[in-house]
């Protein structure tokens, strides 16, 4: 591991740091931070050269990490939690959503109204998601799994469809295939409040602290100027990224992101401090963990799993 | 004696050298990666903790498997032998039947689930879809390939279009139509395993091969994913060992690719 | 077992400027041909490797077209009759069944009844003699025991016109011989018409009630000679003067013929 | 010329029947599952909204599959003559080609990403392994297919091994070899899509034909998967014909399957 | 041209003891046999259908294997040898081949330089008067045609030991005479020993030094005759009293022989 996250720094240290940054998915605006600090310049005014590498279905965000393949990138928390257990070098750093945004759509006129109503259900999900363990642990339930396929194609044809899904991106593909509004269970009211986090690769961010923390600074003054200045850079970029995206989607995901304070957090007191991690939930989401029986107790410390000392210092 | 004792030997051999030098690589590799290549007691624990869990999938996926490839060497036969009896049904149906197997599965996944549900239904119709072709395209050249002194036997003693098919072609097309399954019967299995990660389902904690991969790949559990595919590839074997039984049985007496080399 | 047709006898196989050429340019393999044979003649056909005697049989089972000409065989256009059987110049068994389903093949086709096709397979069988060999698959035999396998599987099939290419060509003298009597013998209880393609002279003026002298390039007929030799034929007729000064006399022609086959 | 028109006539015939099923299809489906299955203008409209796009992407998903595919011939060529060579040599090592295919994709996915990286190497490798076996089962099929009479010639000209196998076997595994192509072709552009899909990068916003289904997918422009999935089917068609092509002009001058039924 | 082989006769062929069956238990296919053929014979092979004779000549080029005994062809075990040819009774043409490239194929083995194997393969088609056929397939060949290629093949490769089965089966007589007077020209220049299965007892007789009878079940040799007529022979050894009466002799001892293959 040593010797990979320093080639993969070392390669570099003559001019400017060369940052990789693996995307969970497509460019879209929930790496809204990432493209708009890119698109001003922020990062190479850093002294940073940084790539953000788009994803897809299998990004393997963690793994690219680990192995340092990519210094930083995009991903859920719990998930990570887990990765670290089997033995990836990866370092939490910063929050990107202070709410994973995955929850479960369901239409409107659909008679589950609560957790426990999923009971005998079919879902679409990814079998892999620790919430789906969480569920049927703390609600003594159980459903039928059907593998996610990054469609909405079902949910919209079929009114008794409840799947998985970012509620940043969906519901708008949803609302434009003729269908009505989703309505949303929240993961968080089920006390699952995994974070959505930028992941560093542990060794690599010991050995340049100096670069990860000039990185997030310029990242959290990307996501302030994203959310509340002129998006149109990153959106240029996400454009250029992907063809697909239109700008219809790209208003109305920056548009949840704002709505929902995902980003600030709907806890009003700190909403300045983006980015900001919270030991105390790390702590509940590790026992979320241990009690699913995912790794054994004392085996995931907070302190060796996330760090908040290469966040901006709070104001 | 001699060779048939190297017959078995080397293939050991050559099994105990791979397994040497998977383990060689595993150990050679930088610790970071070396999860990406488990060593074989990682493996051994692997399929100690899952193994009760890998053979109830194993089961599900192998009853799909088998479904599937009965259903593909059934609906194969039956379409190569309409496709071999005219050259005009040739034309016309053919690039459907193509177009049949250039349908990408990821992509008809979602209309699958609408229409047909997730689960067994949609898993043996991914598989049958997947193993369908090879077996066409195998038998109705095999019915074509057929010695041209024979068809003018048929076709002076009269027959019938349906006799010139089934007694004459049919039988001259086995090699081809075993060729086929033998090609079926190796991706059945793998292609029962995919289909059960695109249009599978698990409840109850119970699921095929596919969707208890897609777990163990999002839980980077690397081993218990190299031992799911290592089941898979075991009722590739089975089956492919069948198959060639099978294809022995029918053949030995007659095909000159089970002629002994000297007699 | 008379028959009509042998009481009156009626055109069992006519030609008429019948030409085949393979390409459209090339010269033609048969030139234009006419031919008209009765039924319950036995025909022999002589003539130089490549000269088109398979190309005519084929051309009368209708396993191959004419490029020009008119063809009626037992009153049909060929390959259209129910009673030809055809004893190609390979055996062209199917390696798949053993020697008893290749016999009964053609009996198959024609829907014969299972008890009906066990009775002429065991006769067909017994008459080239390899009933013991009737489990036995074609790669087990011998070249001459497949093509009697070949025969058996035709005559089986008591058609009411015979086409043979060289059937005896891979067997000894005495195989010959013995199948040409039993041949004879049949014919006699079945009454076809055959036209029997051989290398033999002494064959063919044996069995034969006429004899066709085909000569090459492009096949034609040379010579068509009737063999006025009386029906039954046995051991004795191989020694009859008549039949010595036949076969004298077709081999003579045969090699006048020649001269233009050895230019092929 | 009756039946060569109908050669012609009736293909598309049962196209425009097809075509027109579809149409009613789609009007006789529920309004809100009729997005489902796109009209035909509104096929048309997604053709002329994203052709540019989707001719980048066909171009990037034609060349892994033209890649995947030439190394599938070449490298299942060397090897089935490699298994033809001996028995020993088979039962040594045709486990492990079958263990090749048997591995699911889906599954070496991850580890081909981060061994190879994201991209065109990957998605050519996973072609490749898709397209490979169906060439190594035919072709060596055919090779131990060949007649024993060809085989007894060539011993007693005291062929060496590699003479029977390069002059006799070879050429007589032709018409199983192209066989095996014709289904290499069919699979090569699905594969590549498929590949694209998993083990395919969008960085620098191109990518192949499976990204770009995946998006579509995604944002559910069903009219634009379609058109997606159509011209993958295209690319195969064009594959299957090139190969269709090649083999009439090596096999129809000798093989039995190319012999006019009547001459 | 004369070599050292016919100065000093050796022994080409020896079988001791040689015997053959399929399978373990059943009646063996040839029996117990040794047999002694000196460098330069031409040994003429009769016998009925299914007697062996084929069998023979696999177990000598070392295409079977026989159950007991031992084998020794031109000094090496079967199949060891480098310069044997063999005939087969089917005429086993590679379909992708034309005919010029057929006739190549056993020169392509030994690495036979392209000029020389043009050469050859020249002469050869013009022997078996198929020159003007050399750029046509197999499958557009006569059945005799077929065979002459098969001939043609063999004889390029110019052996010391040549095994042929009936190779002349397929021809007509004219055809057949005239490539025999060929073949025994052809020994005078390439001085080969020869092994040839022939139904034809005239043809036995017209071309070979010594004649062997096979009897069949089990096959062994019955007769084991000399044929003292002088080579160079010609036209005029057929009109040859000597000639008429070996011919006689062998019919005769043939026919003795056959009851029991009759039984067959
Ligand atoms: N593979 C086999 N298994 C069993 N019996 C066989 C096999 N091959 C040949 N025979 C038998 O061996 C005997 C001798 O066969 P062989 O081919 O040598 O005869 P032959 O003398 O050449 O006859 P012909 O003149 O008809 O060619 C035949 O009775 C044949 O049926
Ligand atoms: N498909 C074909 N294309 C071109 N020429 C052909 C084809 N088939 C046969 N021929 C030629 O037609 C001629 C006649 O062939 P056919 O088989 O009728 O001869 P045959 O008299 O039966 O000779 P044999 O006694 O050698 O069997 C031969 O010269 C042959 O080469
Ligand atoms: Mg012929
Ligand atoms: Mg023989």
């Amino acid at each position: 591991g040593k010797k990979s996250a320093e080639s993969a720094a070392g390669s570099s240290k003559a001019s400017s740091t060369k940052i990789t940054v693996q995307l969970d998915w497509f460019p879209e605006p929930e790496h809204g931070g990432l493209f708009q600090a890119q698109a001003k310049g922020w990062f190479r005014e850093a002294g940073l050269e940084v790539t953000l590498v788009p994803g897809g279905p299998n990004a393997l965000v963690n793994q690219r990490v680990g192995t340092g393949q990519a210094q930083i990138g995009q991903g859920e928390s719990v998930t990570t939690l887990l990765d670290t257990h089997k033995g990836l070098p990866l370092l939490q750093v910063a929050a990107v959503f202070q709410n994973d945004p995955s929850v479960f759509l369901l239409h409107a006129e659909n008679p589950v109204r609560d957790f426990k109503d999923l009971n005998g259900r079919k879902i679409m999900a990814r079998p892999g998601w620790v919430f789906l363990d969480y569920l049927r642990q703390k609600y003594a339930i159980d459903f039928t799994i059907i593998p996610f396929n990054f469609s909405v194609s079902n949910f919209i044809a079929d009114k008794d469809f409840i799947q998985q899904g970012f509620y940043i991106a969906e519901p708008y593909f949803i609302t434009q295939g003729g269908a009505p509004a989703p309505r949303y269970l929240y993961a968080w009211d089920a006390g699952y409040d995994s974070y959505g986090v930028l992941i560093a690769n542990s060794e690599w961010a010991k050995n340049n602290p100096a670069a990860l923390r000039a990185f997030l600074a310029a990242y959290v003054r990307g996501w302030d100027d994203y959310l509340h200045g002129d998006p149109a850079p990153a959106h240029a970029a996400m454009k250029a990224a992907n063809d697909k995206n239109t700008d219809g989607f790209l208003e109305f995901s920056r548009r949840m992101i704002i709505e929902e304070k995902l980003v600030v957090g709907r806890d009003a007191a700190d909403s300045a401090r983006i980015g900001r991690l919270d030991p105390a939930r790390y702590a509940r989401q590790i026992q979320i963990i241990e009690d699913l029986k995912l790794a054994p107790a004392g085996a995931l410390k907070v302190e060796a799993v996330m760090s908040t000392d290469y966040l901006p210092s709070a104001k | 004696m001699n060779s048939r004792a190297l017959r078995w030997l080397l293939p050991l051999v050559l099994a105990a050298v791979l397994l040497a030098g998977w383990q060689v690589l595993h150990h050679s590799l930088p610790p970071t990666r070396r999860f990406l290549l488990p060593s074989l007691p990682q493996l051994a624990e692997a399929f100690r903790v899952h193994g009760a869990a890998l053979l109830v999938a194993a089961r599900y996926t192998a009853l799909a498997a088998l479904g599937g490839f009965a259903l593909a060497a059934v609906v194969a036969a039956f379409f190569s032998l309409l496709l071999a009896s005219s050259g005009l049904v040739r034309a016309t149906l053919y690039p459907y039947l193509m177009g049949l197997q250039m349908v990408p599965v990821i992509i008809i996944a979602p209309i699958l689930i609408l229409w047909v549900g997730p689960g067994a239904p949609s898993v043996i119709l991914v598989t049958f879809l997947i193993t369908f072709f090879p077996l066409v395209v195998n038998t109705t050249q095999g019915l074509l390939s057929v010695d041209r002194a024979h068809v003018d036997l048929f076709r002076m003693g009269r027959a019938a279009r349906w006799q010139e098919l089934l007694l004459l072609r049919a039988p001259a097309a086995l090699p081809y139509f075993f060729t086929g399954l033998r090609i079926a019967a190796i991706l059945a299995p793998i292609g029962a395993l995919t289909a059960d990660y695109l249009v599978g389902s698990s409840s109850g904690g119970r699921s095929g091969l596919g969707i208890t991969a897609l777990l163990f790949s999002a839980r980077n559990e690397i081993p218990a994913l190299y031992a799911t595919a290592l089941v898979g590839c075991l009722l590739g074997f089975a089956l492919v060992a069948a198959v060639s039984g099978l294809s022995w049985l029918v053949l030995n007496r007659w095909h000159d690719s089970y002629s002994p080399s000297d007699k | 077992m008379v028959t009509a047709a042998t009481a009156t006898p009626t055109t069992a196989i006519r030609l008429e400027n019948v030409s085949k050429s393979f390409f459209a340019s090339a010269t033609p393999i048969l030139a234009p041909l006419s031919l008209n044979v009765e039924a319950g003649e036995f025909v022999a056909i002589l003539g130089p490797s490549g000269c088109g005697k398979s190309t005519l049989l084929r051309l009368l089972s209708g396993l191959a077209t004419s490029s020009t000409g008119e063809i009626a065989v037992d009153g049909h256009p060929p390959g259209q009759g129910d009673d030809l059987a055809y004893v190609f110049q390979d055996a062209t068994l199917l390696p798949w069944l053993n020697v008893a389903a290749n016999v009964e093949t053609l009996l198959r086709l024609r829907h014969v009844p299972a008890d009906e096709r066990a009775r002429r397979r065991d006769a067909a069988l017994a008459l080239v003699r390899l009933s013991d060999r009737a489990g036995a698959y074609p790669r087990q035999l011998s070249g001459g025991q497949r093509m009697r396998v070949s025969l058996a599987r035709a005559l089986a099939t008591e058609p009411r016109v015979l086409l043979l290419d060289e059937p005896f060509g891979a067997l000894d003298e005495m195989t010959r011989d013995r199948l040409g009597e039993e041949l004879l013998a049949i014919r006699e209880r079945q009454r076809w018409t055959a036209l029997f393609v051989t290398h033999s002279v002494a064959e063919a003026v044996f069995l034969a009630s006429r004899v066709l002298v085909l000569a090459a390039r492009p096949g034609r007929v040379a010579h068509d000679l009737r063999i006025d030799l009386p029906y039954p034929r046995n051991h004795d007729t191989r020694r009859d003067p008549a039949y010595l000064r036949l076969v004298a006399e077709v081999s003579a022609r045969l090699r006048a013929v020649d001269p233009e086959a050895a230019a092929a």
